[in-house]
């Protein structure tokens, strides 16, 4: 429920104190980053740039804001956290998604899961970007339903020998540690028999392959698994209880994840792409046409802002974010590849180069072209979110389903 | 930053909710459908009476003194239950005309008229011109004399005065104020899309007419605002419209199934809620816009517009596609949101006027999308 | 397979000659009617005319071109048909639908499944206009699932007694016969049990009660049957093969209507309108947002044309129209929709009203506003007709069902 | 009437594909992308061997004398097994515009040499210009001298000759042929989105230029000439996106069940087959208007191209997507229809070019929609 305090677009006094703040800190803090040209950099170039400007953050309370203290967080709200991105984006600065899986999705799962031992001696190197984590969930046939994971956990003395292949493992050629769901009993229905574990990527028997995208580059991978073996005291949850931990692991992501846009194509790319040209000898924007299409996306995109805004203020009022957060990428990802193919085309056969054009914001909105189809898919489907905002949001049935209350063994597919 | 109506006003939005759910209940609105115009001026007389009309009217004028915050929610509910009140001729746009641009006096003498029922006003701004630009207006006023013909206009069965967009004499645009039971003014009730909506030609001959403040006012931020009140019952409108299909849904079976199973129907009434969230959410923001009055009205109207059209037309059309053969029926409710949509996408002119509208905003105010 | 001739947009000789003929008799036969008003009568002022027509056309054999003359049509081609059509759309006449289901799924059902006396009493009357038939089959719960058939036929020495409701019964008001569906059998799987015949509408027991629709207007009708007598004679095709005989009907149906658009809004008279208005004082069709549209709409209805002309083609050497027919209808009543919605919209609020439009195209545009919900539901709604072409077209796997292969009585719904 | 093309020409598709589809296996096409360009040179040379090249050029100039429906067919073909050859550029634009403007001296000389594959010709049309008006070029021709940047244009891996679009001394439209291998012609590779469909920009600085024909060229019928047979490889396309979208999903189980029996592919499919036909139909119409250079062809043109890039666009992003994360990796074969139905977007100039280019036949023509 909303306070009882007016409607108010603008910083409270204490929100424009924490941005003064924050503001501040950075003015102080990114000078070394201002002039180096990170766009051009390899990732093996760019990374301890990353490592560094994360362990400045960490050391500040800057790492991860709205996560809760008892979770190793700043126990900020996640205003407090929108606001920081806010100000960071108008720096120069390395990349840090490298770290975002280890903050958004291991540290809360270890937190909550793991003996004190562990948490202690690794949750300080995951927050200041020594260790980078990723997670293995995915596999060749459980992407969109991930209680289909055949990747098989045997129990072994103390520890458990484990043999598979996950898939869209990102940052997994970077990673220290991984968060990795198994399938520890095939003889009782699909969801009861996943055991959740968290492993050294440096493990014998861990080989991580990059998969190529078709944009060229890999931010994925594939795992294989042979023997690996990992002592049950990295057991996250008991065993069999694999699906609750995912589904805890999934809902820490959703709200680490519900105060970020994808922003592949940010605000204003499109708007300064449409000022810097002209059709037919006139400026685009006096056309009709361009006005009909950019009105369409200021009604989806800076509607998906006042959405964040909404759900900014419930979740500082304590409401834990739900599957509505899922409405966020399902229109952005649709929005960035008709907005992408929108630029292009104005610029009839010039649409096409990624170099050689003359048009400055042009190049994002190309690259953006063959990353976009990537976007409709990593993290849920269209067809997924729709269905999650369906059941979970709406109400509405689920589908029938043939693979409920039969043993795993049996399921087809 | 809190982006959420207060704890009060969603406590008043529910009370008006049941309220209203019980004063005029869809067995009414059927009735005014069927052409029983009578049952649309008791339901008017009954709603008067509610004592919300001047939501957002200081009490000096025979208001309430709550604030346009609150104005939305009612309109959400009314737009909810298709409620076929005069709120936009007579309260968004009439009334606020009064509010905005009128004399101290004006306010005094007609505002308490107004919102206690006594005088009901309308708004008269088409006209049936094909020039099709905004600001081409035929209607003259010269010496208090107003002449020329304003179609279509809305609400005609009941209203007693009318605001007037006439030229002023020197070309400026200038309101006035018309009696319309004078000689001089003449009706022509027209056949329009919504039975439960009546418009009529007014024809102007040398009709005596009352300036409103200045000679020239700002149209367009009467329209901004008008925009925003008329947005929130054209989303509730269109949140009725998605609770209807899943009730509807759920109950239907067909091949065995009840049809709310089907993802094309699950998937058709998700892109419902997404259109309707996002209507809704431009709604917030063009809500504090128009209760704090800020500089980003004319932006925020323009697109809260275009985001309630686009979720009102697509739910209500949607709806009745989800009912299937009896939601076509007129026995079924569905309708009632089927002309309400198309009324609302053109009561404040259409949808390429209004992409206009936000792209020069955007333009000028150097904002981004 | 295509005739190995070349491929030719404009008449061969044969069409031309054909055409030419057609010409000819319209000519001299529509004088009569050049100067009526039609558009203003009530159904019952025009009917008469409407069967004058029809008695003409029958006389001179342009009743039912395509239909092959062992099911009592004309045997002539389908592109016979769409050139009598297309030149007849050239005069003012009288509304002839009123027999089209009669001479679509009535006429040849009867002279597949009919005995020789009734053929011969009721057959000719059907073409000549002189009896309005109608089919009964849609329940209030049986729409998209015609196998859903609730109304009971009790075999009762040679008559069957039959009790239900049916509904969306088009011109029900006006018809002297009707085909019906009903369930002989409740004990056996919902397809296997039904029966078909056909009856007098004048029968004790019928009641026929017309349904409003939002527009006002009541084109279809609830028929309430109790105690109907139906002698056994009257049966078409055995007992239990309803099922078998409904979608021989259906078959024919869309044959039939395989060579027509819905036409609500017929080509030219959005292209009319926009050349009628300008906005911002220039002419409509300068502005670029109203080419974007138009060139979309023209890209979808042409389009239909071509696949109606190559459908032609196909069943002009003998090939029988699948499920692809429905595509027509699917894209056509949703462009309908848009095409209404966007030329009311140009005009701001003078584009709600049906009477005191200065614009004389737009009360069509308005009116079909109001019937454009229902195209989208009638025959079959958009989401049927894509099932439909997913199964039948593209050979996609069905639904799980869950009613099939168990009593009808036992399913639920 | 006969909307069907004949059974020869069906049998000459089938053999075709039979033929392309032994001869360039995806896993070819697949080198290419990787960035073999040799073994793009290599499928050209195969291709001509093949002795289709001149399907549509008379016999006397080294054709093969069929006419533009084969054309047609072999264009669909070629679309659907996503070869990387030049087909745009050197024979439906370069070879295209010798056969419609050329002397006939220029015929002889330079076709046979076209279709034996001894010349690989490009055409030059797009410059680098922000003012995006089809018609200004700023590429010079004087006294058989060429100056300017042409960019980006496709092919220039292969190309010997260019026909470029240049402004005569008089200000007409000229199109000249250009050897690529003389002083005065400098290549710039570009890096653009489809590997395997290399583009450069070409400066010239005092070229030796040959004009070909007469000055004053109509170039938009050389553009409607070439947008029917690009829609045909544009459909095909979309066909085989149709096809590995209904193979894949008859293989996935999700939830123990095949995707393709889930609706919101199902339906989805039906969408890409819908749009299909659309394209195929409208190209059925524009390559008879072709073939006998109907007064339709700019309008046929026009509207095969719009629902041709529609068709194929949604296809080849709705084939990703069924795909699942699959289809957004290198290893599938999705991202070359993607990449392709981008390049063909763009390649005869954008959407909305074309859409004003359509609206202006249908009003010249007085034709409706």
């Amino acid at each position: 429920m909303s306070e009882n305090t007016a409607m108010n677009f603008n910083d409270s006094p204490e929100e424009l104190a924490y941005r003064e703040h924050v503001c501040q800190w950075l003015q102080e803090n990114t000078d070394e980053y201002r002039d180096i040209d990170f766009q051009s950099m390899t990732e093996h170039e760019e990374l301890p740039y990353s490592r560094r400007w994360q362990a400045a953050k960490a050391a500040a309370g800057f790492a991860a804001i709205p996560l809760a203290s008892e979770l190793g967080g700043g126990g900020g709200t996640a205003m407090q956290s929108i606001i920081f991105s806010q100000e960071e984006a108008k720096y120069n600065l390395p990349f840090y998604g490298y770290f975002s899986i280890g903050l958004g999705m291991a540290m809360p799962t270890m937190a909550t899961f793991a003996n004190e031992t562990f948490k202690k001696q690794l949750l300080p190197k995951l927050l200041s970007g020594e260790h980078i984590w990723c997670q293995l969930f995915s596999e060749p046939s459980a992407g969109s339903d991930l209680g289909n994971v055949r990747t098989r956990a045997i129990k072994d003395s103390d520890d458990w020998v484990v043999n598979g292949q996950k898939v869209w493992t990102t940052q997994g050629h970077l990673s220290d540690y991984g968060i990795i769901v198994t399938r520890s009993d095939p003889s009782v229905p699909k969801h009861k028999g996943l055991t959740f574990f968290f492993l050294d990527m440096k493990s014998a028997g861990v080989d991580v392959r990059p998969i190529k995208q078709i944009n060229g580059e890999s931010e994925f991978n594939e795992v294989y698994l042979t023997d690996v073996r990992i002592p049950d005291s990295q057991r996250l949850g008991n065993e069999g209880d694999g699906w609750k931990v995912a589904l805890t692991t999934l809902m820490f992501e959703r709200q680490a994840g519900s105060e970020h846009s994808l922003g592949l194509l940010e605000e204003g790319d499109v708007m300064d792409f449409l000022s810097s040209i002209t059709l037919d000898g006139k400026p685009a924007l006096d056309d009709s046409y361009v006005r009909g299409k950019l009105a369409d996306w200021y009604v989806k995109m800076r509607g998906l802002r006042y959405i964040l805004y909404r759900r900014l203020t419930a979740h500082s009022s304590g409401s834990v974010p739900g599957a509505e957060a899922a409405m966020g990428k399902l229109v952005e990802a649709q929005a960035t590849l008709d907005m992408t193919r929108f630029c292009m085309d104005l610029l009839d056969l010039n649409g096409i180069a990624i170099t050689g054009s003359a048009f400055k914001a042009l190049p994002k909105q190309v690259k953006t072209y063959l990353k976009s189809p990537g976007i409709r898919i990593a993290g849920g489907t269209d067809e997924i979110l729709r269905n999650t905002i369906a059941e979970r949001v709406l109400g509405l049935p689920q589908e029938i389903r043939t693979d409920k209350h039969v043993p795993f063994s049996d399921v087809k597919g | 930053m809190n982006f959420e109506f207060s704890a009060d006003q969603h406590e008043l939005q529910n009370q008006l909710s049941r309220q209203l759910a019980d004063a005029f209940p869809i067995a009414r609105v059927m009735r005014v459908l069927e052409g029983d115009l009578a049952e649309r001026k008791l339901m008017w007389r009954e709603f008067v009476e509610l004592g919300y009309l001047g939501m957002a009217i200081p009490e000096n004028y025979g208001g309430v003194g709550y604030g346009y915050l609150e104005l939305c929610l009612m309109a959400q509910e009314i737009g909810r239950l298709g409620i076929p009140v005069p709120m936009l001729s007579n309260i968004y746009l009439a009334a606020e005309a009064i509010v905005q641009f009128g004399s101290e006096q004006q306010k005094q003498n007609w505002l308490p008229k107004i919102l206690s029922g006594e005088v009901n006003a309308t708004f008269a701004w088409s006209e049936d011109d094909n020039g099709q630009a905004p600001d081409v207006i035929n209607c003259q006023l010269d010496s208090g004399l107003l002449s020329g013909v304003k179609t279509p206009v809305p609400d005609t069965d009941m209203a007693d005065i009318a605001v007037v967009v006439a030229n002023g004499r020197n070309g400026e645009l200038a309101l006035c104020l018309v009696n319309l039971k004078q000689q001089g003014v003449s009706l022509q009730p027209l056949e329009v899309i919504d039975e439960a909506s009546p418009h009529a030609s007014i024809s102007f001959d040398g009709a005596m007419a009352e300036v409103l403040g200045g000679v020239a006012v700002d149209l367009d931020r009467l329209f901004n605002r008008a925009a925003v009140l008329l947005a929130f019952d054209q989303v509730g409108g269109a949140q009725q419209c998605l609770e209807m299909s899943k009730s509807y849904a759920a109950e239907r079976f067909v091949f065995g199934r009840a049809i709310a199973s089907y993802q094309a129907l699950k998937h058709k009434m998700v892109d419902m809620y997404v259109f309707n969230e996002l209507a809704l959410s431009h709604g917030y923001f063009a809500a504090w816009a128009l209760e704090n009055d800020a500089d980003e009205l004319a932006q925020a109207a323009a697109g809260v517009r275009l985001a309630a059209i686009k979720a009102y037309e697509y739910a209500a059309a949607e709806t009745i596609q989800i009912h299937g053969g009896v939601g076509y029926t007129w026995e079924y409710p569905c309708h009632i949101y089927f002309k309400r949509s198309r009324i609302a996408a053109a009561s404040l002119g259409g949808k390429r006027r209004w992409q206009n509208k936000l792209v020069s905003s955007l333009i000028e105010s150097g904002a981004t999308i």
